[in-house]
């Protein structure tokens, strides 16, 4: 597991996993595309607008998820010195902009027909959408600041007061009312979901998460190729 | 007292320099030479903990920096190379809070020689913003008087003072070491003062 | 007081301080972040004079009725209280008898003037055929929440 | 009782740098008087709106007005050096954003506090809830200030893009708004709102020491 802390190592291993990683992506995204439009269900009451889920949740969930793991790489490198840390969170942050965009306007397009709304402010809509913000202050922080030292280690500072949002985004459907529905899926209770339903959205989750971890490599080559260089 | 040993400092995977050591006794006077860009200000502030040394390591009193951090700020005085001193106040105000703030043990007709010997005696009323540059340079020197520490780090001294400071300085400098301070500075010209020890950086 | 102490300090501090908060928070947050209020926290509570509020509930069964082609009539319930509901505009897709709704406007003697009405779905998702099916052979009982 | 007394001496040094620069702080009220002139000019004759909207226009305007002084808060003293000398002065530097952080909060915020009862009534808002508006502005900016000494002190190296303080401390201070202003809408709750906000300000206030403090660490290692 060292590629996960170490840059050259990283680079070797990304050598490797990139191309299969891409394939793999457009197959889940050729088969949960064909799942989520001929062979999954409608939905007993929303009919076929549901299929917005299968856009929806997994960009939401690869946001939150993405962000988790920036938290943890930003703690691990302030507290045990580790710059692959700050490398990851410079080059993740506009993924998982771009994972809470796709989250938010699909959940718009969703919202129009059935809440008969695009937006509402009630606690899950608005902490997603703080979400999207604390992605792009990452971003602009990183643009920002001459000085490449202190520029990361803000990056990582702000990554993690900006954690307290995580928990508030997932519990802000069970502590308070809102116009959002309560998590479908969670890890104690039984799926409220239909198996039929349920396989597209966990291989469009997987698609998502393929495309993201391709971009990531990407990204993240890039970054430290430019380290290298001096050039940021 | 202080002793560096094997000091390295890498910043964005840049050597700044490479093991340095040196030992800093009462009674001596430590110069700093290099051009500019050489790292001296970054010597001087790992020496003050604030900079984290890549290899190396620095004691004090015979234990480990980090471990004795408080006894050493309790021992050192430092000036960089910005003034300190508050703008919008006056000079009496300055001193004043100077002198609060460090609780210095020095009476108020030693701080009026060494105002005197600095000619500043005649602006205490004015403001510092209206100081020349050269002069709120002095004022700050007037903080090693406060502070009354043992050990002095000094960041760059004698850049814009006149011939006459610079002879001030040397006095005060030989006065400290008398009384078995230590002295640490950067300077990059060839300032003509009895020195200890000589560091090329 | 060393730099040591001071840090050994702040840690004790912030320990204490950040439980103290969780603590108050979690004591105090769960009624007042709310996006809508139930129809049986709105017959207890005096802030409904003139004042435009969301409740959210659910449509009655068999107390929807179409005046005209763009006005309506319904019950909100949350099955302890209900409040008398009228709308003039376009219903979302989703509304109707038995499902969730959140709906915005004023009181007006007794009477709720809705000017937004929002259906609310729940986080069930269930092939419409199997719906079909269920029903056919009686076994259909789901009551909404 | 020697750390004792450096710090009252501390508060003496910023009594005295705020003192000398009391018009700053004036010119700040002015400024939050004048927006509270334009917005009543603005919404018009009708004592409803104002009184139904004031809480939020004063809560904007707090926030303007805090986000405006932040420059002050620890750039001058990085700048001159004077923190460094706190510094080797014997104060940590999670222990120098604490002190800063009541300093702003003493020398900038109060006098807002002391201004906003006259707001308040300029612009019609009930007398009876005064008493809770005023602990939850109070409450409130005292917060103000720890998320301002967090965006400040990241933003000491940054000397591009000052506006990205101001955006940081916004965002962060959502969830005062959200409950704060809950309290005009509100007829009763008025304690576990005030116990929600305590509870926030509890929170961030015990961040900005860490935050705060590995950011100046991080300017002064890296100026």
């Amino acid at each position: 597991m060292k590629f996960l802390v170490n840059p050259s190592k990283f680079n070797e291993i990304a050598d490797y996993i990139f191309k299969p990683v891409l394939v793999l992506s457009i197959l889940f995204f050729a088969l949960g595309l064909l799942f989520s439009f001929y062979l999954s269900p409608d939905d007993y009451q929303q009919g076929s607008t549901v299929r917005i889920m299968y856009v929806h949740v997994p960009s939401a969930w690869l946001a939150l998820l993405t962000y988790a793991i920036m938290t943890f790489y930003s703690i691990a490198a302030l507290a045990f010195r580790m710059p692959f840390g700050f490398i990851f969170n410079t080059a993740v942050a506009p993924i998982g902009a771009i994972f809470t965009l796709i989250c938010i306007i699909s959940g718009s397009l969703w919202g129009k027909p059935m809440w008969g709304t695009w937006w509402v402010w009630d606690a899950r809509l608005t902490s997603v959408a703080i979400l999207f913000i604390i992605y792009l202050i990452i971003i602009f922080i990183n643009l920002s600041f001459e000085n490449r030292v202190v520029r990361e280690k803000v990056v990582a500072i702000f990554v993690i007061v900006g954690s307290v949002n995580l928990p508030i985004i997932k519990f802000s459907v069970d502590w308070w009312n809102t116009l959002h529905q309560p998590a479908t899926i969670s890890k104690l209770a039984k799926p409220s979901i239909d198996p039929s339903m349920m396989t597209p959205l966990i291989i469009m989750t997987f698609a998502f998460m393929m495309i993201g971890v391709a971009i990531a490599i990407l990204r993240i080559k890039t970054e430290i190729i430019s380290r290298k260089s001096n050039l940021s | 007292m202080l002793i560096v040993k094997d000091l390295s400092i890498e910043r964005l995977d840049k050597k700044i320099f490479e093991n340095i050591s040196l030992s800093l006794a009462p009674g001596n006077i430590t110069i700093l030479k290099g051009k500019n860009g050489s790292g001296k200000t970054t010597l001087l502030k790992a020496i003050l903990n604030l900079i984290e040394p890549s290899f190396g390591s620095i004691y004090w009193k015979g234990k480990l920096l980090k471990k004795n951090l408080y006894d050493f700020y309790n021992n050192v005085t430092y000036i960089s190379d910005t003034t300190s001193s508050l703008k919008k106040l006056t000079l009496a105000d300055n001193i004043n809070i100077w002198k609060k703030f460090f609780i210095s043990n020095i009476n108020d007709t030693q701080i009026e020689i060494a105002l005197k010997t600095l000619k500043l005696d005649n602006y205490l009323d004015k403001k510092v913003g209206t100081l020349s540059f050269g002069e709120t340079k002095k004022l700050e020197f007037l903080r090693l008087i406060i502070e009354n520490k043992n050990v002095w780090v000094l960041d760059e001294p004698l850049s814009n003072l006149d011939d006459d400071s610079i002879e001030l300085m040397k006095q005060t400098f030989e006065d400290h070491c008398e009384k078995q301070g230590s002295i640490i500075f950067s300077s990059h010209q060839n300032p003509g003062i009895y020195v200890t020890e000589e560091m090329q950086l | 007081m060393s730099l040591r102490f001071q840090r050994l300090l702040l840690i004790f501090l912030t320990l204490v301080i950040l439980l103290s908060a969780v603590l108050l928070i979690l004591y105090n947050t769960r009624e007042n972040v709310s996006y809508f209020y139930t129809p049986s926290e709105i017959n207890k509570s005096d802030m409904i004079i003139n004042k435009i509020i969301r409740i959210g509930g659910f449509v009655e069964n068999d107390s929807f009725k179409k005046i005209s082609s763009s006005s309506f009539k319904f019950r909100i319930t949350d099955e302890k209280a209900s409040i008398l509901v009228t709308f003039n505009g376009i219903l979302p897709d989703l509304f109707r008898e038995g499902q969730g709704a959140v709906i915005e406007g004023t009181f007006d003697n007794n009477v709720f003037n809705a000017t937004n009405v929002f259906a609310k779905h729940d986080e069930n998702y269930m092939p419409a055929s199997i719906k079909e099916g269920l029903r056919d052979t009686g076994y259909w009982n789901k009551k909404y929440k | 009782m020697k750390f004792l007394k450096k710090i009252i001496f501390f508060y003496y040094r910023e009594y005295k740098l705020n003192m000398s620069g009391v018009q700053d702080i004036l010119t700040n009220i002015v400024f939050f008087f004048l927006s509270v002139f334009i917005f009543i000019f603005s919404i018009g004759p009708d004592k409803e709106t104002i009184s139904t909207v004031g809480v939020a226009i004063v809560w904007t305007l707090l926030l303007l007005s805090s986000t405006l002084s932040l420059r002050k808060f620890y750039q001058d003293d990085f700048e001159n050096g004077n923190l460094l000398i706190i510094h080797l002065n014997g104060f940590s530097f999670g222990f120098i954003t604490i002190l800063k952080t009541f300093s702003h909060f003493l020398f900038v915020q109060v006098p807002f506090l002391l201004s906003i009862p006259i707001a308040c009534i300029l612009l019609n808002i009930p007398n009876d809830k005064l008493l809770y508006l005023f602990t939850s502005f109070g409450i409130g900016s005292l917060t103000l200030s720890c998320l301002g000494s967090i965006s400040s002190s990241m933003n000491l190296m940054n000397q591009r893009n000052f506006l990205l303080g101001s955006v940081i401390v916004m965002i962060f201070s959502v969830p005062i708004i959200i409950f704060s202003v809950g309290i005009i809408n509100m007829a009763q709750n008025f304690n576990s709102l005030i116990n929600i906000l305590f509870g926030i300000l509890l929170i961030v206030f015990a961040i900005n020491p860490w935050a705060s403090g590995l950011c100046l660490k991080l300017s002064i290692e890296n100026n």
